[in-house]
């Protein structure tokens, strides 16, 4: 498909990358990507480090919001659960963390944090699908389930709520929750907060790419084949129930990787992250960048955040809320798709020569 | 993406900066906007005045929007970028608790000027507000001698809340009152119907109630219309949400507040103030007791970077430390030294039927609790916050 | 009734319709027919309103309907019939034949009974959800429904599909009774053999957007000339 | 129990079906009826409930400020109906997330507008006594309230013909104009009924809870949420039972326990119920009655 | 009534035990109720291997509905499924596909986004290795004529087009049965007389069996080997095209008089 006959090694390398179920599979696209990660890469250079250790959530969050991108865009899943395995994972790792001391409990607290969120979207997953529970009502059933655990863990308050060391805390939130670290005992490395930011921007581009191996493979054409038609994939001998299980588990793992690295960022975190508007922000970035856009979710999480962050007065609620509603009455699609468009009609008017695209125009 | 540029406040200016991070949305909204008001003014008084040490006083006030991750965000971001050389920041314990761990890592000098439960005992933080002990010690007593020792409480379910039930018990205990019935509620919650019918199973003689934020009023509304005339003691209304201005008469009837503020203090040098807070901010809503503490303290630590002569945080801090005495609205009050707290006019503010409110009872009370329990941080600058329960057995 | 002069229609940029001349005279039974996605559905929501024409006029009962909308054109006396199983699935089947009322005023429309009159199975299903009906049942009810208004000009688009060959004759004959009874013009669109031959007394043959030739009664009655137009 | 306790646990079932009941229809009638999830649908309820206290303020009586509330609502639902909600039909997700930004454009400018609260206005009627318990009156009334709103519903959407022209302009548009329905209007008049409704609750709410402020209408959402699905697509048959089980579940654990306790059992039942009814109380009864129209 | 019917009861020799048979498909006493509505009732249908069998009977007399007891997207009230021996009753549609059984929508239902190469990719990286994805596309396209298509998505194929993709997608899992609800409704004549060739181009080239639903009893004419006739929810006849048709009583309830 390249019009470059002697690029076939650089083909062959991005070949398990590309594919129909993502939108981005041009020279320029990849062009883009490059230069949107040098730059996210450089920033601690260019900003120093306090300010990347301070960014380093927008990258956390943007995970967060690719996990929910994953399940919605990919297999028609609108969860606004995302947080809740997001933050079940946040706070084992906190009890872990804060019981286990040494570098031991971080590790572990990791690995179990990650493993409750799973197991729960497994659950969850094996609760709604199993029992034939759908589109609209499935999106509500997950809100609930955050909401349940909201309401739960603002009770904790008391001293009877604590886990071993770690007290859950309630309305409070669970502090002093330890920093990144891997090994055993003393003997490990601990993750400061300025390197924070490239742990978080690594953890990103690898869970980008990887999904774009995933959703271009033969799992990711029976995940799509499930969002437009799951009866008549079913026909084709698919398991789309199963399929639909496999891939809310594993946007739960998602979300529940970027919990541990929200936990460990912040050293903190309470029950506020259940609530509606927290589970309501991947849903603006996804919807808001591309639902079908990985890349395009990223941007728009970042982006937004930064818009929220920069405004704070009295008015920013009013903007971030009248620009959702401007998006989705201009560009239902998503941003990132909708640039793509652009960016095709231009090329296909113009000259075959690929603009390098400023990092905002990540198209996925 | 490019940073900077949009920075709130003045990042750019190297003058002197305090941070007020108040919340103006949310839960606390109704708390929190009037004390970042007074904040405001109390700047403005400064500036009007020639500044602090001759440099005009900027502000770093973004709205935190009573969420508590983004008053760490804030916080860390008022530290470290804006390098602010006093924060006063959080309506809420749990603001506090949050972001407490960011203050002493960095040992910031900070004020917290919300009325607690008392306790905390930290290098560079000062408590502006009274404590648990000094208001329910002011009413808890008064009621149980007005209206009998049968005591139902009623609080918010988070440390604030918690504590503030354990200093009623001790209380109580050393009244010879009773607590015959304790719920604590979660915050936001706002249906009290079984609450009520669980108070009038009980029939106390009065209710402490330690009820926090906007949807806990339901219960005084609720109070009224199921009739329920029990009387109330508490720690938390009227001088903070202004319950008895919002809420139609009489859901406030016979409610106690201990309070060492509020904006119905009938003295001149209060009369003064609240002119010129509603001059300033003609559409707000209420003078808070919080608003108060806020407004005092900022004038306290001018005070005290004059006598220092430098912003100099350290050198400020051993400044205060010296003991200061401020005038402040409700009256002149002094800083404790040994506890970093303040010792405080406290009254009995009664509401009756038609929620007009009269004060009683004044008393000139110290924070007492930090010093039996030995927080002495010029000589031990620790960072703890001790609890009842670990010195009472009563609890 | 109903005349059609010069019609170009179009989704979006894409041209369907071109040069569209047809004229229908009260009492007529036209029938419209042509190889599948050549425009003949196009047409008949053109005819009923629910797209607009780029140009040419539309003429109904003598005024100019070019520009009305097909609630407008309804009320005046067009019936529809969608193709496919458009009935309301949710409504019962009963409440399926009273958005028949809305199209006329109360005193002016056909009853229930003369509707279960005509379809025997659709009185016994008046209280089932019509999503649930079979197809050729739903079929059925749509063109119920459409009867109850009473309209001046009925309107089908592939009445036959999908429907059993006994009820497609039984339909024919419906159509033909309604022709005659109720003296209501009639326009369907159809591939079925039968149908065409049975019931149209005139019929158009489309393809490629246009009109490529008019079939009288003479020529209909060959089944060659007649399937050569559906084979086209 | 005894007697007394009876009623206590009787008054918090009526108050809890009057709310989940109240709370629901306006989102049940908006997104039954036309797929709109309205995710604004609090801030619709806190329109009404700022109208109707502010009006009162002014001195107008009561029930006249509660007209004024629902007209209001009505007003404002026209005119969001007639900007945004119109290009999001057949868009049910998108509906949500527009609507979500609404919310948070209407909570905020609430807030710029009108401060941080509002003077409230007192709850008429005053209190039922029994034994050493008591019970506002009023509170108790609204769930005859929200019976009479549920039945007027009821006639509206299967008796008249206006509610067979709504019901099937959200089915197939098209087939609804070609019958000769004036599609436009319908959505319009459906929405404005939805946000009525939404007025209406806000209007009755007004003097029941604590003074109004900006947050007032996220109180409604999560139980009109869950009582939309566990009630299913018809609202009609669905909301009044959901109102009613919700209901049941949440009373008689927060007598047991507390109110905690009752939301939490709440929201739980909820999961079950749409685990085990997938298309809800509505889904189970038209099953019941198919096989039992068949079976006579 | 049906099971006093003696053509029935020749198909009733059932091999309970799951023993195979030349029979690939045979349902016993098929019954399923919609909410106390019968839509079928006993139902004992058998088809043999490689046979093209087609179901005919009035609107609503549950063709449909035994086609999906069959694909496994209903499930039956009572009564039992065999395939190729093995009771499949309580297997899920997607292991009944496994097993050979391909259905076909009336409706075209393909992938929208995705090019002919890519919709068929859905069905082959079932059964055959990513290496083969793009011969067997192309043999696959080939038989079908389509091959000029490979990269047009569906919006811009024709009717006809579609309706061979699908029929292609289904082939592509190498069935042993098809099930096909009414491949012909709305098709013109000339199409109509298409798909009526590739069926029996396939029956004769991959021995496949077929169920077809359809009421336009000239198709069935051309393609059938037998017909059964459903009649609410019961089988009312079987037989050949020829004896099904000149059955007056198949007159009375499903052809009419004419024809
Ligand atoms: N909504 C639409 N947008 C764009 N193109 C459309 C749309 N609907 C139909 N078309 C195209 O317009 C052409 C004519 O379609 P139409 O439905 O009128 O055909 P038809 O003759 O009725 O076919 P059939 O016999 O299958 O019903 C087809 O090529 C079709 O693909
Ligand atoms: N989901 C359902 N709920 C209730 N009744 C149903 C349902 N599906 C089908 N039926 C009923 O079952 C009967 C058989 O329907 P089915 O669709 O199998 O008929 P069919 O023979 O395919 O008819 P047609 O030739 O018209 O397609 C009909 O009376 C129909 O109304
Ligand atoms: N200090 C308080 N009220 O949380
Ligand atoms: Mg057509
Ligand atoms: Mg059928």
């Amino acid at each position: 498909m390249s019009s470059e006959p002697n690029s076939s090694l650089l083909e062959r390398v991005r070949s398990p990358f590309e594919g129909p179920n993502t939108l981005g599979n041009s020279n320029g696209f990849w062009l883009t990507f490059g230069v949107g990660v040098v730059s996210l890469a450089l920033y601690p250079v260019l900003f120093g480090t306090y300010a990347a250790g301070e960014r380093a959530v927008f990258l956390v969050y943007a995970l967060l919001g690719v996990s929910l991108c994953f399940v919605w865009g990919f297999c028609g899943i609108l969860s606004f659960g995302q947080v809740a395995f997001f933050g079940v994972s946040g706070y084992t790792f906190g009890i872990v963390g804060l019981n286990v001391s040494s570098y031991t409990g971080v590790t572990l607290g990791i690995v179990a944090g990650i493993a409750v969120a799973t197991l729960f979207a497994a659950a969850l997953g094996y609760f709604m699908f199993y029992g034939g529970v759908r589109d609209v009502y499935v999106t509500i059933i997950t809100l609930v389930v955050a909401l349940v655990l909201k309401t739960f863990m603002d009770q904790t308050a008391g001293g009877e709520w604590a886990v071993g060391e770690a007290e859950l805390g309630g309305f409070n939130g669970m502090r002093n929750i330890p920093n990144l670290a891997i090994g055993v005992g003393d003997i490990g490395i601990e993750v400061s907060r300025a390197m924070h930011y490239y742990v978080a921007l690594a953890a990103l581009i690898g869970v980008y790419l990887g999904l774009r191996v995933l959703v271009n493979g033969r799992f990711g054409y029976a995940m799509v084949a499930t969002l437009e038609d799951e009866t008549r994939t079913e026909m084709f001998g698919y398991n789309t129930t199963f399929i639909k299980l496999v891939t809310f588990t594993l946007g739960g793992a998602l979300a529940g990787l970027s919990g541990v690295l929200y936990v460990t960022w912040g050293n903190y975190i309470n029950p506020q992250q259940f609530a509606i508007t927290a589970a309501s922000m991947p849903v603006i970035w996804a919807s808001i960048g591309g639902r079908d856009s990985i890349a395009g979710t990223i941007a728009a999480a970042i982006v937004l955040q930064w818009i929220e962050l920069q405004l704070s007065g009295e008015w920013a609620l009013v903007i971030v809320g009248s620009l959702l509603v401007f998006v989705i009455l201009v560009m239902p699609e998503g941003i990132a798709p909708r640039l793509r468009t652009f960016v095709l009609d231009r090329q296909s008017s113009s000259e075959p020569t690929t603009t390098p695209a400023t990092t905002e125009e990540v198209t996925d | 993406l490019s940073e900077g540029g949009i920075l709130n406040g003045s990042g750019g200016s190297d003058g002197p900066m305090i941070g007020v991070l108040e919340d103006r949305s949310g839960e606390f909204a109704l708390n929190g906007t009037a004390k970042w008001q007074a904040s405001l003014l109390a700047v403005e008084e400064l500036n009007a005045d020639g500044g602090v040490l001759g440099e005009e006083l900027d502000v770093y006030d973004p709205d935190p929007q009573s969420d508590n991750q983004r008053y760490q965000e804030l916080t860390r971001e008022a530290l470290n970028r804006e390098g602010v050389d006093a924060l006063w920041a959080g309506y809420s314990s749990a603001t506090r608790e949050a972001i407490r761990p960011i203050i002493n890592e960095e040992e910031q000098l900070y004020f917290y000027t919300t009325q607690y439960e008392g306790g905390v005992c930290d290098r560079t933080t000062f408590a502006m507000g009274a404590t648990a002990r000094q208001q329910l010690g002011a009413v808890i007593p008064y009621m149980i001698e007005e209206y009998g020792p049968r005591i139902y409480t009623i609080a918010a379910d988070y440390n604030f809340g918690q504590i503030s039930g354990d200093w009623v018990r001790l209380l109580a205990d050393e009244h010879d009152a009773e607590v015959v019935g304790e719920e604590f509620i979660p915050l936001g919650e706002t249906d009290f119907g079984s609450t009520i019918n669980a108070i009038q199973g009980e029939d106390p003689d009065f209710i402490a109630s330690m009820l926090v934020g906007d949807g806990h009023a339901n219960f005084y509304e609720q109070r009224a219309d199921n009739e329920l005339d029990v009387p109330m003691a508490s720690s938390t209304t009227m001088a903070q949400g202004y319950e008895h201005r919002r809420l139609d008469p009489p859901a406030l009837e016979d409610m106690y507040v201990g309070v060492n503020y509020m904006e119905e203090l009938e003295t001149d040098r209060n009369a003064a103030f609240v002119d010129a807070f509603y001059e300033q901010f003609p559409d707000a809503d209420y003078l808070n007791q919080e608003a108060q503490n806020n407004y005092f303290s900022i004038h306290m630590w001018a005070e005290a970077v004059e006598a220092a002569g430098t912003f100099d945080q350290e050198a400020v801090i051993a400044e205060l430390e010296d003991g200061i005495e401020v005038e402040a609205p409700e009256g002149d009050v002094e800083l404790d030294p040994e506890t970093h707290h303040m010792t405080h006019h406290m009254r009995i503010g009664r509401a009756d039927g038609e929620h007009e409110v009269t004060f009683s009872d004044e008393q000139y009370i110290e924070p007492s609790f930090l010093h039996e329990v030995g927080c002495n941080l010029p000589d031990d600058p620790e960072q703890t916050q001790y609890e009842p329960d670990e010195f009472y057995d009563e609890i | 009734m109903l005349d059609l002069t010069d019609v170009h229609v179009s989704y979006g940029t894409t041209p369907i319709l071109h040069d569209i001349d047809i004229t229908v005279d009260p009492g007529e039974i036209i029938g419209i027919m042509g190889k599948n996605g050549v425009g003949k559905t196009t047409l008949i929501k053109a005819v009923m309103g629910l797209l607009e024409v780029d140009a040419g006029t539309i003429t109904f009962d003598g005024d100019d309907v070019t520009s009305t909308g097909a609630a407008v054109r309804a009320r005046r006396g067009m019936g529809y019939i969608p193709q496919g199983r458009d009935v309301f699935p949710e409504l019962t089947v009963e409440e399926n034949l009273r958005m028949g009322e809305t199209i006329h005023a109360a005193d002016d429309r056909l009853q229930y009974e003369a509707v279960y009159d005509f379809f025997p199975i659709l009185e016994e299903r008046q209280s089932q959800t019509a999503g649930t009906l079979s197809g050729g049942q739903q079929q059925l009810l749509a063109i119920g429904r459409a009867l109850i208004g009473n309209p001046k000009l009925l309107v089908l688009d592939e009445p036959s599909e999908g429907v059993q060959p006994s009820i497609v004759q039984d339909i024919t004959r419906d159509l033909q009774r309604v022709n005659e009874e109720l003296e209501t013009t009639i326009i369907f669109v159809e591939q079925n053999l039968h149908v065409v031959q049975h019931l149209a007394e005139r019929c158009y043959a489309i393809d490629k957007g246009t009109i490529v030739d008019e079939l009288g009664s003479d020529r209909l009655e060959s089944r060659e000339a007649v399937t050569e137009y559906l084979a086209v | 129990m005894n007697g007394y306790e009876l009623l206590n646990v009787t008054f918090q079932f009526l108050e809890s079906f009057a709310f989940i009941v109240l709370a629901t229809v306006g989102l049940a009638v908006i997104f039954g009826m036309m797929g709109i999830i309205n995710l604004a649908h609090g801030e619709f309820i806190l329109v009404g409930a700022y109208a109707t206290t502010l009006s009162a303020h002014q001195g107008l009586p009561l029930p006249a400020a509660m007209l004024v509330g629902v007209v209001a609502t009505t007003i404002f639902g026209i005119v969001l109906e007639r900007t945004i909600i119109r290009r999001l039909y057949g868009r049910l997700l998108d509906s949500m997330v527009a609507t979500f930004g609404i919310s948070l454009v209407l909570v905020q400018l609430t807030r710029i507008l009108f401060g941080n609260s509002i003077d409230q206005v007192s709850t008429p009627f005053g209190a039922i006594s029994y034994g050493s318990y008591s019970y506002s009156l009023y509170r108790v009334l609204l769930a005859g309230a929200a019976i009479a709103t549920l039945l007027g519903l009821y006639l509206l959407f299967t008796r008249t013909a206006f509610g067979i022209r709504a019901r099937a302009t959200i089915q197939d548009e098209e087939t609804a104009r070609s019958m000769g329905v004036d599609t436009d209007r319908m959505y319009m008049s459906t929405f404005a009924i939805g946000s009525a409704l939404a007025g209406l609750t806000g209007a009755l709410y007004a003097p029941a809870r604590a003074s109004p402020t900006p947050e007032f209408g996220s109180e409604f959402l999560v139980d009109a949420f869950v009582a939309v699905v566990v009630g299913g697509p018809s609202v009609l048959v669905g909301t009044p039972l959901a109102g009613g089980f919700l209901g049941l579940i949440e009373a008689f654990f927060t007598f047991q326990w507390t109110q905690f306790i009752g939301t939490v059992a709440m929201l739980v039942a909820a999961i079950v119920m749409i685990r085990l009814l997938p298309d809800g109380f509505s889904g189970l009864v038209e099953s019941v009655r198919t096989s039992w129209r068949e079976s006579e | 009534m049906a099971a006093s019917d003696p053509t029935v009861k020749t198909t009733r020799a059932v091999d309970e035990t799951g023993e195979r048979s030349s029979r690939i498909l045979q349902t016993r006493d098929l019954h399923k109720e919609f909410g106390g509505l019968t839509a079928t009732d006993t139902v004992d249908f058998a088809v043999e291997e490689g046979e093209l069998r087609c179901l005919i009977g009035p609107n609503g007399a549950g063709k449909s509905t035994v086609l999906n007891l069959i694909t496994g997207q209903l499930e039956p009230t009572a009564g039992s499924i065999y395939y190729d021996g093995i009771d499949i009753t309580s297997l899920p549609s997607h292991e009944r596909v496994d097993r050979g059984i391909s259905m076909k929508f009336q409706v075209p239902t393909l992938y929208e986004d995705l090019t002919a190469r890519q919709n068929l990719r859905i069905p082959l990286q079932r059964i055959v290795d990513a290496a083969e994805f793009e011969t067997r596309t192309r043999e696959l396209l080939a038989q079908f004529d389509l091959l000029a298509e490979i990269d047009e998505t569906p919006a811009t194929l024709s009717h006809g087009q579609q309706q061979r993709l699908e029929i292609a997608m289904a082939m592509a899992l190498e069935p042993t049965l098809m099930l096909l609800d009414e491949p012909v409704a709305g098709l013109s004549v000339e199409e109509t007389a298409e798909v009526a060739e590739l069926l029996r181009t396939i029956r004769a080239q991959e021995g496949v069996a077929f169920i077809v639903i359809e009421h336009d009893i000239d198709f069935v004419e051309t393609i059938a080997d037998r017909v059964t006739v459903l009649d609410q929810g019961s089988i009312f006849t079987e037989g050949t095209i020829e004896e099904v048709k000149t059955d007056p009583a198949v007159r009375r309830i499903y052809l009419g008089e004419e024809t």
